[in-house]
Parts: C-alpha cells; structure tokens; sequence
C-alpha cells in the first residue's frame, strides 16, 4: 500500500475486520444507506448488506448496549457513534456495562467491542458538537482509549483493536480524515498501549495525540529554525498509557510541553504531567507545561473557535519560555 | 388531501403567512448561497420544503408562549419574528447575531420572543421544554411551550421520558413532531417501529393526531389550534404529528444517495408556498401584483439581512470569554 | 383471580416449584439474618412475596436460553438453579461466590447456565438483553433471550430504545416486567403516565399481556409458555408485564413508610409459596409429608450454604487486580 | 446552631431555600414518600407539600433536563441525582445543555440550578454504585463543582450555591452524613471557589477534599506524632478551583501530596499537580505526589474493597516518603 488517507486507512481495517469474521458486523447512525456522516464506510452497506451494515435508530445507549450484548454474546461488533459529542448518551453503557461486566461477574465475560466515534473542534460546529471527551474514557478501568494521529496508526491500531478482547473506544478526529501518508504494506499493528516517537530531539518533549499531533510536530519545524531540538511523542493510546516512552523521553531532553486539544482544566495532560514529575522529576530543568484549549464552550464564530484551539505557533511559544530563564 | 382556503383568516393575515414562508425560502436559498462562498461555515441545516409547518404552528402563538426547537431551526425563528439581519449575522458568526456569533444555525436564540434555542443534540431539547412548561404550571400560567422536533429524535431515550413527565405532570406543552420521513439517511420504518409516531404518545396518556399533509399551511392551522385550545383548557400535554418533507439534503453535506428522485418528485408538487400561492390565487384574495409585492419585499430583507450580516464585526477576541459564567 | 391447578405439569415438576420456591424464600430469610449480623454489607433487596414469577418464568427455559436480569437478582438465580452456596458466599463477599466476590447482592452472574446478570443501574440491563439477543437472531438460533425488569425500570429512556430495537429487528426477547406497584417508594401511578405497562409495548408493535396475578404460578407459567411459543416460532419479541407485590421493603435500609398496613395485608394473603403449597394439598398432589420433606431439604441445603459461605476464603488482595481486563 | 450532623446541615439549607423562595422546589428520585434514600428529605413532603417536594419517575435526563427547563424559566430548583453513579445517564443535559445555555445562546439564558448527589465507594456497593466522578463534571466550563467536607461547609456552600446564577454541582459523600461538628451560629457563607486550610502545617502540604479530607486530617495526626508537621488543604470546590491556597501553602512548606478517593489514573489530582508544578516548580523540594484509588473497577467483597480506597496510613506513608531522599 502506498499513500493512503486517513479515511482509507480506516476502511481498510473495517474491510479486513468484516472479511476476516463473519461475526463482524458495523453498526450506527447511518452508516449504511447515508455512508457514514464522514463517509468512511461509504459504500459498505451496497457491498455487505444490510445484515452486516447496520443503520440503527437515534438511539445511542440502546444501540451501544446492543453491541456490547452482542459482544458479550460472542460476536465482534464495531458500533460506530457519529461523533463523540454524542457518546454522553451512552456513557452508562460503556462505563457501567462495557467497562464492568468482565470484573463484576469475577472475570465470567468477555467484551470485544470496539466504539469508533469522531472527536475534535475546528469545523465551526459550536459547543455541543466540538468537544474532545476521550480524556474521560481514559480513565475508566475496563476500557482501552486509542487515539490514532496518521493513516499507519489508523490501520495498525484498528487491527490491534479488533484483535483485542477488551472494549476499545477507536477515537477519530474529522480534521485528520484527508490527511494522506504512508501505510506499510507489509501486515503490521500497532500495539495499544505503545507511544511513538513522531519525531526524535534533544532539547524538549513535546507529547502530543490526536491532532494535536501534527500541530506538534509543525511547531517542532518551527522550532528547529531557532535551533531546538524537540522531540515530538504521538501517544497513540491513552489507556493504556505508555508511560516508559515518556518518561524515557524526559530524562533524556530534561523539559516537557504537553499539548492537548481541549479544556486545559482538568484534562489528560494533567495526568501525563503527574506521572512526569513523580518519575522524572530530578530529570526536570523547568516545569512541565501545557498548551491546551481554552476552558470556554467552543463558540461558533470562526476568529473565537480558532482562538480555542491551540496552534504550533502556540506550542512553539511555550517551548521557547521554557528556554528563558 | 388539501382541505379548502380558511376563509376565516383575515386576508392580511394570509398574505403574511405567505411573506413569512417565503421569507423562510429565500432566507435559506441566500444562506446556501453564502454557505458555497465560505461566508457561513459548521452545519446548514435548511428547512426548505417544511415551511408550512413552522409558519403554520408559530402564527397561532401568543406572545407570552415559548417555543424550544432542534437545530433545523431557521423556520422556526423567522416565523416567530426574530430578526431576518440578526439571524443572517448569526450564520456569519459576527457579534450581531441573534447568539452573538456563539450559536451558528444550530443554536438560533431569542429570550425575548420566547424563542429559547435550537438545540443540536436530538432529542435533548425535550426534557428543557418540559421544564418549561414545568414553571408554566406552576406559577399558574396559560401561555405554553411548544417543543418541535424530528422524527429521528423519536428514537432517544428523552423523547419517551419527556412524554412520560409532560403527561404524569399534565403540563402546557405541545409537542409537535415533523414528520419529514427521514432522519439524516434513515427512513423513519427503517428507524421506529412504530412508523404512525402520535401513537406513541397515546401511550403515554398524551392526546394526539396526525396532520396528513403539512405542506398545507391551513390543515396545519387548523389541527394546531385544536391542539393549543385543548392544553390552555388546562388538559395538560398535546402531541401533534405533521407530515412533511425536506427538499434538501440533510445538511448542505449530504450526497443525497439514500433517496430517489421518483420518490421526491411528488413531494416537490406539494411545494407550500407553491400551495398557498395558488391557493389565494384561486380564491381571489391575492393579486399576481400583491404576491409581486410581496417577492420585492422579502427580496429586499433578505439583501438587507446580507449586508447587515457582512458588514457586521466578528465579536471581539473577549467574547471568548464571556457568557461562561452569569 | 387464580387459575387452577395446572394438572398437565408432572408431579414431580410440581413439587420442584415448589421446592424453587422455597429455596428462595429461606434463602433470603436467612440473607436477611445474616445482613444484620454484618456477614453480608451493601444493598440487600429481597424478593421475598415474588417467587411465583422467577419460579414460574424460569422453570420454562432451556438451557441455552440467556437470563439477563436487575439488582433484585436472587430469585432468578436460584430459580435457574445457580448454586446455592455460590449465591451465598457471594453474598458474603467470598472467592467462591457465584462473580468472585467481586459483584455481591446486585451483581449475581453464572454465565454457564446462560445467567448473564444482576445488573444495578435501573434500566442498564436493557440494551444488554437486546444485543444478545441479536445475536441469537444472527446466527439463526432460536434460543431467546428473557429480560427481567421492574416497573421502575420503565420511565428510563433505555426502556423505549430497547423496545424499538427489539421490535425494529424482530429479536427473540421476552421483556419480563415485575410489576409489584413500586419503585423504591414511589408508586406507579405516581411515576409511569400509563400505569398499564404493557400497553406501551404494543405501541412498539411488541406484543403483549398482563398476568394479573403473579403470585400464581400456573397464571406465569401458562403466560409465560405462550409468550415463549410466539418467540420460538420467530416473531420477534414479546412483552409480558406480571403483577406481584414484595413484602419487605426495597432493601434492608427502607423504612417502609410510604405504604400502609391495610394495603399491604390483602398481598401478603397472596403469598405464592402458600397458595401453591394449598393447592397441591387440595388437589391431593402432595401430602403434609412431603411438603415436610421439601422444608427440610431447603433448610438443610440453607444451612449448608451458609456454612460453606462462612468458610469460604476471601478473595486474594491480588484479585484486586485481576479480570479487569481479558 | 451549635453541632449538626453533615445531613442535619444539608437539611437545613435545604429548609432555607425553600422557605427563601416560594419558586423553589426539590426534585429528584424518592426524594418525597420515602424520605430520601439517604435520608436528607425525610419529613419534607409532608412539610412542604407535593408541588414542591417532587417524586419523579426514574428518568434522569427527564427530570434532570426538566429541572434545567424550570431554572431557565427563573424558577429556583433544586434537583437532586441520587447518586453520581446515575448522573452517567443525565450527562447529556448537564454537559450540553446546564453548562453551555448560556453561552451558545450569547448570555440570554441564566441557568441557576443546584443539582445535589452523592458520590464515592466504601459502602459495599460493588462497582456500579461506588464511583467518584465528579472530576468529570468539574472540567465543563459553564458548571461549578462543590464538594463539602464537613457540616459548616455543607451549609455555607449550599448557601453560595442557591445564590449563585450558574448550574452548581453539589456532591455529597454518604459516609459523612453522620459526621458532627459544630456549625456557626451567625448566618454565614462559604464562597464557591475557595479552598480551606483545614490544619495549619509547615512542612508538607495534603490537599484533599470530600470524604478524602478526614483522612489527610487522620493522616496529619498520625504525622504530628513523629515530627511532621503537615498542612492540610480542603479544596471545597473543584471548579473554580482556588489555586491561589494551594500554591501559597506549597511555596511554604515545599513539599505536597493530593489525596483522592478513586482512580489515580487521569484523576483531579493530575490537575493540581500540573498546577503546581507550573505555578511552584522552584519551591518543590520534591516532586508532589498522589495517593489515590486504585485503578480497578470497585469490588464487593469487603478486603477487596479497603484495598481500593485511600486510607489514612496511606497517605501518611506517602508523605514519609518526601522525607527519605
Ligand atoms: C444525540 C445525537 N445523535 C446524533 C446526532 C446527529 N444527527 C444530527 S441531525 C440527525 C438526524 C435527525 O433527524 P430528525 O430528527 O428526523 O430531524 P430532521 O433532520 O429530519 O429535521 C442526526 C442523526 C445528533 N445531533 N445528536
Ligand atoms: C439509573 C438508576 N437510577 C436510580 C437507581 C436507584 N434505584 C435502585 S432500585 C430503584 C427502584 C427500582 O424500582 P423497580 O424497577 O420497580 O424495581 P423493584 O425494586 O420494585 O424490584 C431505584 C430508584 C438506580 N439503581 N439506577
Ligand atoms: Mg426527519
Ligand atoms: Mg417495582
């Protein structure tokens, strides 16, 4: 495979999960007859039918409590919510049910199930529909969080996540969906749990995921023209969290920025920052800091929305001052 | 299938149900126009098609009754008079809109006209306008709430807890169903069990009817002034059911694969501003000059509304941050 | 009121109801005593005065048939013949309770006798029974799928989304509400708008019934095996809605106020252990003897279970950590 | 008023409320004819009269939604979620609507609601019915988290709530309903977004709040006794959080510990851990570190449980380890 989208890096791993187990069937909010509302699964229905496509109502606890049963029954749902924004309604079903069934019946159940859903601002949407709530899964013993940044991710998480019998929430993000890159072709996954190193330096850490990826990386270019050398760390998965890959990193460049798409109050960078200063914290020339979103509903207005969100510019800004002392 | 011309309504009064759903036609067709050139960005939702319903449930309201709606929401509001220039600056996110560019076209509001949202989770809006009508009741009010929403949030989970409350509680609340077959690319018996919906407000103890054609601004009237007379009686909750159509796609991002033109065709025949046209046509209690008069006239507002809207300020860096906290 | 004696049940069959029956009774008796010795901690809700419908409802499955149940879980365990000891040294907290330890009272699985839960979140159980038995019906088998639920349960959004799907995709499941007046201490009138359950299934197009007295076991089981045969033969889902009375309070902390004495009385001469054992006497199916017999069996295999609870070991702090994940 | 219990002071507010304002009203599950299913209501309905004191069906996002409607309208309601377990199934309204009414609808819609319910484990309630999630909610720009320790800060908070303009969480703990203590005579506030220094201390600082915050007291008695003497922080509201007390007292004693009642992992404790290495990285004579739940869903079995919730040696133990370098 050469350069692959985002988006078709997905559908490969949804083609191959559907091919390799008859028990494999897709289901959602309009994933059939409408295509997926960011067209990943266009097509799907007209080539799998509508016993393995399965549009469901406007219904999110009972359809992903349907896919839980079902995977608890055996088979290996993939229940898509449209968009994260939306998995509020499910919640108790992934956290109560989903998260709790294997421990509360003393390891009795298993639940395969992987939740693909779409998170993520900056498409003008406003506050109910552009918010980054991956962070809160992550932190519910009994689920798995990836949250993959490139199309080889993409597809190498996917496998990795309908190859485990864990509940896993597969967060996307609708701005990534075009971006193009290559895809190895040679068979490959992407262990969960594993961070990468997206870029390697040795002046600072720059830990990243999701979008907030590339934006890390693009403030990493701006920064090497000034001379520093960061280190860009992609998570990949925030439960599990690699932890050695970023501490690794820290004791390694001695400064750390953690950049998260959302409301900085209370938010996963948080915890990235608790593991750092507990684990690395003689390693440490400056205090770890964030660059995250602004903690505001995100309005409409396109010049507010882009203030949310931060940017490389920012990002760099924030390493520099780490570098004034 | 159509009823006749209500000869009651004073002719005024039709010729400004007719500007109104035209207002709500030409207001949408600039938008998309607007939305192709990037000057209105998110979702766009158009309520082309379904104009009847909006102007035909809202010129029935008094002034002191609340109306909570979901994000296809431009209908609502035009009808209800919010300002055509504020809603327009809303879709261009500047500081003039009726949210103050924070809303965008999902979240039209106007406290002041009782217009209390457009809200974009489906079905979320329910619980809100059953508490609505909650403070109704209880403070000893007769003015009403009416809650619209779509046949694809008749799925959610709050649809049925909203019935169950509005009706345990007999609260002044409308609930009032369009009915437009399809949610996003789902047709409705692919999605209910219980295609024929008001039945499931019958359940629930909730008096209720369909509306067979809501292209028809007087069938709408006239089932929606039974339904308002029967909850300001003090009868508590009223579920209407209206059958229409959207002529557009679901949002202006829709591939529009999921339906046939052979199937749409007959729904564009019952284009109700077309409806009505024809209708005070017929009837003699229009002109061709009038309905002239009337095009010039929106037209106008319209174009006002666009310069107004293009001419206004994006709000200012601040407004980030205020309207968090009271 | 009741029925008769169903005389096409075996004896032995019979006496094996009965015997359920009173398995579950002195089983919670003894929970109860053992609650407040503090062996056993947490929320204890007793099924005590329900036995008929766990007893009757069960007695009728197959063995590849899936249970998926509520926090008031007891009688459908012993009913579908979970371990006794296992149940109680659940209670207990112990290694070899029927989930580990881990679960407790609200949280009672054996997934080898297709008892997939105890499940305490009011209504969560739901959507749970749904996709298993879509299962079931993807893989073309006709083993169905029973959803109990209480009439609490009813009001929650994940009630209606379930219906509608398990009607929508016609699935093998027979929603199992016990009805017995209240949630807590809140009356069904006071919180369902249609106090007739039931009839909200069928605006769903699920078909159902009331038993109304489900304190008779032939009147569950003769209901109970129609429901089945209409599932088995493929026509989707079916709603049964049985009414029945709990004589203690909602757990062992309810005080109990929110119902009078002189309600509570005509229910208690409902008891469905005495009715049935009456009947076997009157019909002469079982003598003083036997019945003596089976007291004394259920006692001793109480006692046993009780003492194995006592012995059993707790967990491993290490099994802390385990079955977190798979 | 001299001792109240922590559910006598409760009461108290509530009773003041609702004779403060006639368009104040309580709803919620059981909260009439059975009294509360902790008790805090019982004798209300009554008292008060079933228009106020409101039996709802079990609904959350019904008459949670419902209660948000009522206070949109300007009523004063008070709703109340019977424990934070069930607040899963009403996160939609609080999250979407409570919190962002306001701001999408460009500073119309006031939302002045106080929600109660109760949160955390240690009851025996097995793993659906013992979480603390209340961090999650104190994220949400739009809401206010309180969470009130002791009986004096029950009711001065539950005063600030009910004058408050803005949606206020108000969580409660079911094991502190018992606890006594003497509560001011004169009429009182506690302001929403200040902290308490609930125990002078010099050398160590244990921030903790909720059910947590007898337990850092234990922990500082038990510290007292070999020397140590620990400050200990009562952060009383999450959101606002008063960050101003907690860098003050760390820039004193240099040291700090943040107790949690549930999981560690992307905890609150993240958040004020990234705050203070932000704001106090040059005073910390070591790095802050957590003692926390364990990352497991909540057992029933009663050894099992212990193991997973702070206890008072814990958090003693932790703080020791400051002191060994
Ligand atoms: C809870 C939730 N789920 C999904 C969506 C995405 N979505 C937006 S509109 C829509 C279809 C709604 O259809 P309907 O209620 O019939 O209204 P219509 O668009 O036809 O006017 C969907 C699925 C959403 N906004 N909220
Ligand atoms: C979502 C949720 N809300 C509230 C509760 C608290 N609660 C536990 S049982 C119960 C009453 C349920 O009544 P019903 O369904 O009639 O069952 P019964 O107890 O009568 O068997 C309530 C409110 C809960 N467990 N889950
Ligand atoms: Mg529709
Ligand atoms: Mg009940």
């Amino acid at each position: 495979m050469p350069q692959l989208t985002y988006r078709e890096a997905i559908r490969v791993g949804l083609e191959e999960a559907l091919a390799a187990n008859p028990e494999t069937v897709i289901m959602g909010e309009d994933v059939g007859a409408y295509g997926g509302s960011y067209a990943v699964t266009k097509g799907f229905l007209e080539q799998y039918g509508e016993e393995r496509i399965i549009d469901t109502p406007i219904s999110e606890s009972g359809f992903v409590g349907a896919g839980i049963g079902a995977a608890i029954a055996g088979m290996r749902p993939i229940v898509e919510i449209m968009t994260i924004n939306f998995s509020l309604l499910a919640m108790d079903q992934i956290v109560n049910l989903a998260a709790k069934a294997r421990y509360m019946s003393g390891g009795q159940m298993t639940v395969p199930l992987v939740i693909r859903t779409v998170s993520g601002g900056g498409n003008m949407l406003a506050a109910t529909h552009s918010q980054s709530l991956e962070a809160w899964y992550a932190r519910v013993p009994g689920i798995k969080v990836v949250t993959p940044s490139n199309p080889a991710d993409a597809l190498g998480l996917f496998r990795s996540a309908m190859a485990d019998p864990n509940p896993v929430m597969y967060v996307e993000h609708s701005l990534l969906y075009g971006s193009r890159a290559e895809v190895p072709d040679e068979p490959y996954t992407v262990p969960i749990g594993s961070a990468s190193v997206a870029r390697p330096g040795t002046d600072v850490s720059i830990i990243a995921y999701l979008r907030m990826t590339p934006v890390a990386l693009s403030a990493a270019d701006i920064l090497e023209a000034e001379g520093i050398s960061a280190e860009v760390i992609d998570l990949r998965s925030l439960l599990p969290l690699d932890s050695g890959t970023i501490i690794d990193s820290v004791n390694r460049t001695n400064r750390a920025v953690v950049v998260e798409e959302t409301w900085e109050f209370g938010g996963f960078a948080g915890e990235v920052i608790a593991q750092i200063n507990e684990r690395a914290f003689d390693s440490l020339d400056a205090p770890v800091l964030r660059v995250a979103g602004v903690n505001v509903p995100t309005p409409y207005s396109r010049p507010l929305e882009l203030l949310t969100i931060p940017t490389a510019e920012a990002v760099a800004d924030k390493v520099r001052s780490l570098f004034q002392a | 299938m159509s009823t006749q011309t209500d000869l009651t309504i004073p002719r005024a009064e039709l010729l400004t149900l007719l500007r109104s759903m035209k207002l709500i036609r030409r207001f949408e067709e600039r938008s998309a126009e607007h939305y192709a050139r990037g000057n209105i960005g998110g979702f766009l939702h158009l309520y082309i098609g379904e104009e009847a319903v909006a102007v035909g449930v809202i010129s029935l309201l008094r002034e002191d009754d609340r109306i909570v709606t979901h994000y296809r929401d431009h209908g609502h509001a035009l009808a209800r008079g919010l300002d055509t220039a504020a809603c327009m600056a809303e879709l261009f996110g500047k500081a003039t809109g009726v949210s103050g560019g924070k809303g965008g076209s999902m979240h039209f509001f106007d406290v002041s006209r009782g217009f209390m949202g457009g809200h974009a989770i489906v079905g979320g809006q329910m619980p809100l306008a059953v508490g609505l009508a909650f403070a109704n009741r209880y403070r000893g009010q007769d003015s009403l709430v009416v809650c619209f929403l779509g046949d694809g949030a008749v799925n959610e989970g709050e649809f049925h807890e909203s019935m169950n409350l509005a009706s345990l509680w007999q609260l002044p609340v409308l609930f009032l169903l369009e009915n437009n077959g399809f949610g996003m690319g789902t047709r409705v018996e692919r999605a209910s069990a219980q295609p024929v919906i008001h039945r499931l407000a019958d359940r629930h103890n909730i008096r209720s009817r369909r509306v067979d054609n809501g292209q028809d601004v007087f069938d709408v009237r006239e089932a929606t002034q039974t339904a308002i007379d029967y909850i300001r009686e003090g009868n508590g909750p009223y579920f209407l059911e209206i059958m229409t159509y959207r002529f557009r796609g679901h949002s202006m991002a829709d591939p529009l694969e999921y339906r046939q033109q052979h199937e749409v065709e007959p729904w564009l025949d019952l284009d109700p501003i077309r409806l009505l046209t024809a209708r005070l046509h017929e009837s003699g209690l229009a002109t061709p000059d009038e309905i002239d008069t009337i095009d010039a006239d929106v037209e106008d507002e319209v174009n006002a509304a666009i310069r107004f809207a293009l001419e206004s300020p994006f709000p200012s860096p601040d407004e980030l941050y205020t309207d968090v906290y009271a």
